[in-house]
């Protein structure tokens, strides 16, 4: 057999440059020997423009993200692990079962190849772990100064089992609102890891897979589970409020109950920052019918991801939908919408 | 307004630039020393916007929760 | 956390609660203001107000240094970088405050930085304003090292308390001959805001006062036993985690009821009676005396703020660059001014959650969260009558 | 009813800032006055992080594109439309109907805010068009110069009808070899556009979505169609390298069949460019059985997107896989892969 | 297209390569050097080859002004970047040509800039240098106007042809006073370059040759009469549509069937004896004879580059900036030099398709698509015999 | 090398910068005239890296366009 490329990537010290981008050679090279290399599955290998699979007829789910972190690696994760846990959780939380991945990467010119090479091995580990491979993609590369070193869409598509019907307007007054762990660690992780603010934790990225714990829940409760969603980008105080709004209902939750590590809460101290806005990308909210809440609770506890899971407050009536909670010291209060990002306070 | 926080120094910097690792509950952040006089490793200081503003006073917060659980106890049950 | 996890258990809330409820004169209302956002801010996180009984009522002060920022000085920063392009560096606070509703000439800038109404430092940024957020003044040395080639100017806001570090930065970029870096500075002083509430030509309606926190650990107690004596207004020195709140608002209760009027110190730890003098010092070298400083909701205030002395003058952006003094243009009916002296309540007011919200703030105590309108809105609007929550807009 | 917002989008003067991907109030304001507003659809109504659909049991197909071009404006389109047509073209390949869209924007703080409504307008109407609505969506906001404006990857998601097997391993040699129409026109557009190219033509881009000529095709001469690719980076040559490449095949095709508009071919002399290099968004190349070509070509002429059809050549059989062209001034040459992007020469 | 598409006319061709192959002598073998890369460009995009008799061979001339730049001038101009933070202007031709394998100590370039093995300005922009392209000379002066802070450096190449609007920049910019500006000057000249071929020490394998397209535009038909008389070969200067390049190859066979030498104008719509004296005058003005000038794949040539005149040193950068020669060093078993000189063919280099292709090319001869290495591979390697084919590696 | 090509004068700018629009079948470049004398709207300039090279001498492209035709003559059917 003939070699493919006359030299191979310069994995070591080169860069993404424009002609990566091109449709050319340079393209096809950095395609077989990065992507297809690592993400290594028969329908990427096929090298058309799509990836084609068979479905049962059933409920399909669809879901996109964007992933445009910096730094681009972080304790915890890296931008590659995260693009495919970010989408992975967004078509777990209707209940489905993913099963493929696409993926749109837009690197910037001067994006180390070593980088890309790391990010792609990673989202690999990731796509495997999850059991939804990478069949389909694309590549763009863009002049420096038009990117940030790589951008990565990753959309996916799953198969929701029968019986299970999770959507976010579901919640109902007298439901119980569960939440799979601490609350906060990615958030921090990647402020500490930006260079303008100088403090330092020991806290990873919680970012991690959700479909497995998804699993086990629907396994333990099909029909009682009502909505789930990942807190993400405006923490769990977001996500409660776009299921109180969705769903035309209020939420009361005992701050007491929610599970939050120590360095996360001294490191909001530090920046005037409330833990309840700062993003997560491993835990899940989930809304289900009180009297289901106990076995969903014991089913949780018993996957790894769910291990500190907690009930943290119920589903109530309220035309205003407010999110309210019992503070632990003992009064109570409005948990809002976020104004905007949550920027680092002095006063 | 005034965010502060009582946070304790780790490590003061070798070099002179006056800065200093303090730590509140293991996160460790940087701060300036050039507000401060006499405080060493070990001590709490209030940190405000990157700097040491004043070293804390143990007698004095323990005088301060000693009011506190005075007051509950002329609190009638 | 040391020092912080103490003052705020649950266990001792509920006795000093009692206790509170037990010393407050049932036949007496007691308005104590807590001066400081810091302390607005606690009674709303923790939900304070749940724990005194309904005679004991805080009035939420000025005490926050982006709430009293008059928008004129927001408009002079935007100003400064469309004319001069500079690199303006700011505490991530300042960033969503909107400017003054200044009628702009679209021909006399940029079409990129055009905004129709009100601008703010974000979106003055999005239009293509070199603006950072910075976290401390060794940032702004930093970034004025880094970049030699351009004008660096530091947004200098807050109280006593930031005023320290900001001396540091000026003292430090003179002594690294750093001649591209200047500070706008905005830093005004508590006593002087205490002062023009306690001297408002309408009657105060405060009976006592929560004295600042932080302020005071750099100030000392001292500078707040002119007003107790003079006005006959117990103060109280009070920490900001919200024991501290409760156990300054029993403090102050008892004085009241033994007609005393003081000035005590509940925050110890961190306050003294003369404060941090080598800040104090710092400070003076460096910094003097306006004749007077409009502050946001409470106007004018002779001696109520700070600019750089003539030996730091080239260090003054207000004299390195024609900056004009621009009018703020209050809106109307805005109730803030009553609000700050204790006369009204964010709940009194008719444009609260209609058309002045936290995205979009029309006065002093909305611009920040820490402000009353916006604690109450943010935090605190559950407590309100049926009527006012129809308001809600989201 | 209440009105959600204090104030509306300032769509007129104001300008993406970085509020508007905060997950707060201001991006629940974006996407309900901008995104939701005109794609306007049942399923992204809903608000969740995902999009739910019933399919039937069968071949399902899913392709992904970022979108990245500089202007995000010019003659024939928009980064909007031309994301719809990307992924919808995409599709179409397979021999699927498109079915339903996800986009996810990435958007540089500073974006004026009407380009941004002009370019969700535009792509809105494209989605109507090619009959397969955007359900599900993801938007971010990047910090100024860390990225280029807007960029959008869309995720398209179809059914292939039974009897169609479409792939671009499947060319064997005799079988013909055509293309939908004349060829070049966007990427001379696009070029057009540059402020640094200071040329100026009356050519528009040939954006389009092509689902409804292949669905003509398909209905044609459902089993005759082997492989189908829009030529889109590196133009007709790239397609065709690709073709040969995947199914180990060689081509010859005739340089006078290439349909080609004049405008055309002379702004590519004057940048000294080749015009089969050169990027098309709204034509197809398709390689059937010899036998259907006629039938086949027939029914492309029939369609408005196929007026211009053409056979342009046959596939051989060339272990190397050179695609070769009878020059129209009569003789012989390779088309080549490209090397790198197509760059303006002087020499 | 006028005076275009007239020249590509296939009717026309098929009977030109009749009279071609009617007057060829089949018992001759005719050795033609088309000078210019045009030349070569066109016969392998209209696939001429194929309508001559097989005993006229076209051999591919040095005349593609980005294959014989040495590599050295690559490496100087990412010297110049790296080192003094220039905006280096380009003609996009040039950027994706390697330089030299130059070993870098990683300790004496920023990080961002270090790569392994050959950079190229591609590579040196995705590693951060501020790179532009650009068409026109004139797109150069509005660069260096608009960044007025920033040194801007125009990497100048290019033949006769493409010196005259050198040579108006930077009298332009003189006139304009633009001091931010410098001109990298690597012009060289042809007549230099068929003297040196005609020169070489292993006697030249080429019967006549096709002269110069464009250039001859700007400097005439005249300057190429002493080959032809010195040297007893045929010249006809050419165009560069394809019928051009038949009618010439005509031309010159009937030349050497007569025993002529002359020079001939085909090109005559566009060139005539004397040239664009215009043009010419303004090149003398600015620019002088370097005294030797390397060439890649031809070594050394005298008198055969041009530089800026003392007059205009403000505007030269290899004066206003360090720029050490860098000694290029030709890739072992690279055939160019024989190649150039009509003694080889590419097909006869081992390197050909294996280590040396359009992506990565070794020599001279690779490095554009008009260089005779690149051309054949791109184009024509389908006439290629078996054994070489199977060296492809895509 | 020297990628120049035909294109008819359009228009020549009335400021003084030397410049005008020129057509190739309709694709029109602005170009420098610096280096040309005594062209005018409607002639066909040689075009080169933004300026023009060269007038196109119409007669002359005629002729060899009648030298091809010569050559076919000669050549035997
Ligand atoms: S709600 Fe707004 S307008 Fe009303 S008093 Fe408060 S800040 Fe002023
Ligand atoms: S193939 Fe490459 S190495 Fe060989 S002669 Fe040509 S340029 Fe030189
Ligand atoms: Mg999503
Ligand atoms: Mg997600
Ligand atoms: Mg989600
Ligand atoms: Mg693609
Ligand atoms: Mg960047
Ligand atoms: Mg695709
Ligand atoms: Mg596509
Ligand atoms: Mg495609
Ligand atoms: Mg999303
Ligand atoms: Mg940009």
């Amino acid at each position: 057999m003939t070699k493919k490329f006359a030299s191979s990537l310069n994995l070591k010290s080169g860069h993404v440059d424009l002609s990566h981008g091109g449709g050319g050679r340079a393209m096809a090279q950095l395609i077989d020997e990065l992507f297809i290399k690592h993400f290594d599955n028969d329908l990427l290998r096929q090298h058309n423009d799509q990836a084609l699979f068979d479905v049962p007829a059933g409920r399909l789910v669809i879901s996109t993200d964007g992933h445009v972190i910096s730094p681009l690696f972080f304790p915890g994760g890296d931008i590659g692990s995260l693009a495919v846990h970010g989408t992975v959780n967004d078509v777990a939380m209707s209940g489905a079962k993913p099963l493929y991945l696409a993926a749109g990467f837009i690197l910037e010119e001067g994006l180390p190849l070593a980088d890309l090479e790391r990010i792609v091995i990673s989202m690999a580990a990731a796509a495997k772990a999850a059991g939804a491979p990478i069949v389909t993609g694309d590549t763009k590369v863009v002049e420096r100064g038009k990117g940030d070193g790589v951008f990565i869409t990753t959309t996916g598509v799953g198969i929701v089992p029968e019986g299970v019907n999770i959507s976010g307007d579901r919640a109902k007054p007298g439901q119980a609102i569960l939440v799979s762990g601490s609350i906060g660690d990615h958030g921090v992780a990647i402020m500490a890891g930006r260079e303008n603010l100088q403090f330092e934790t020991s806290i990873v990225s919680d970012s991690a897979a959700l479909h497995g714990l998804v699993a086990e829940m629907v396994a333990a409760a099909p029909a009682a589970i009502r909505c789930l969603r990942d807190p993400t980008r405006g923490g769990l105080a977001t996500a409660l409020n776009e299921l109180a709004k969705q769903s035309g209902v209020g939420m009361l939750i005992d701050e007491a109950c929610v599970p939050m590590k120590s360095e996360v809460k001294a490191a909001c101290e530090i920046l005037g920052l409330d833990p309840l806005y700062v993003a997560n990308e491993g835990k899940l909210v989930c809304i289900c019918d009180a009297a289901a809440a106990d076995t969903l609770l014991a089913a949780m506890q018993q996957h790894p991801l769910g291990r500190e899971a907690a009930i943290i407050g119920e589903v109530i009536a309220d035309s205003h939908g407010f999110v309210q909670m019992r503070t632990a010291f003992g009064g109570s209060r409005i948990v809002d919408w976020p104004v905007g990002e949550q920027l680092p306070r002095i006063c | 307004m005034c965010l502060a926080l009582p946070a304790q120094i780790l490590q003061i910097h070798p070099d002179d630039t006056g800065m200093a690792t303090v730590s509140v509950d293991g996160v460790k952040v940087e701060v300036s020393l050039a507000l401060v006089d006499d405080v060493q490793v070990g001590d709490y200081v209030l940190v405000h916007v990157g700097y040491a503003l004043n070293k804390i006073d143990e007698d004095e917060a323990i005088k301060t929760l000693a009011l506190f659980a005075e007051a509950g106890l002329t609190a009638a049950p | 956390m040391k020092y912080i996890d103490e003052f705020r258990q649950h266990d001792l809330a509920k006795q000093l609660a009692q206790a509170i409820a037990q010393t407050a004169d049932p036949d007496r209302h007691y308005r104590l203001m807590e001066f400081c956002g810091g302390h607005t801010h606690a009674i709303f996180r923790y939900g304070v107000q749940d724990l005194m009984p309904a005679n004991v009522e805080f009035i939420h002060g000025p005490g926050c240094p982006v709430c009293v920022l008059p928008t004129g000085r927001i408009d002079n920063a935007i100003q400064l970088i469309e004319q001069h392009d500079v690199i303006l560096c700011t505490y991530a606070d300042l960033v969503r405050v909107p400017g003054g509703a200044v009628s702009r000439t679209a021909a006399t800038l940029p079409p990129s930085m055009a905004v129709a109404g009100r601008n703010s430092l974000l979106k003055a940024k999005a239009g293509g304003a070199d603006i950072r957020m910075v976290y401390s003044t060794q940032d702004v040395l930093k970034i004025a090292r880094d970049n030699p080639d351009r004008q660096v100017v530091f947004f200098a806001i807050g109280f006593e308390t930031t005023t320290p570090p900001t001396a540091v930065a000026i003292k430090q970029a003179q002594a690294e001959g750093l001649t591209n870096l200047s500070v706008f500075c905005n830093h005004v002083l508590t006593p002087a805001a205490m002062q023009a509430i306690l001297d408002a030509p309408v009657p105060v309606a405060i009976d006592a006062f929560l004295g600042p926190s932080h302020v005071s650990s750099v100030i000392g107690s001292r500078p707040y036993e002119v007003f107790a004596e003079q006005y006959g207004k117990p103060i109280v020195i009070a920490g900001f985690e919200p024991l501290d709140v409760m156990q300054s608002a029993l403090m102050l209760i008892r004085q009241l009821n033994d007609g005393r009027h003081e000035v005590e110190n509940e925050y110890s730890r961190a306050v003294t009676r003369n404060g941090n003098q080598k800040a104090q010092a710092l400070v003076s070298e460096v910094l003097e005396l306006r004749p007077e400083f409009e502050w946001r909701g409470l106007g004018l205030i002779p001696n109520s703020a700070l600019k750089l002395k003539t030996a730091y003058a080239e260090f003054d952006a207000e004299q390195r660059f024609e900056m004009p003094a621009i009018q703020a243009s209050d809106v109307k009916g805005c109730e803030c001014p009553a609000i700050l002296r204790g006369a009204k309540k964010p709940q009194d007011c008719k444009l609260l959650g209609t058309v002045c919200t936290p995205e979009n703030p029309m006065g002093s105590c909305m611009v920040s969260s820490e402000g009353a309108c916006a604690a109450y809105w943010s935090y605190g609007r559950l407590r309100n009558d049926a009527s006012k929550q129809s308001r809600r807009t989201d």
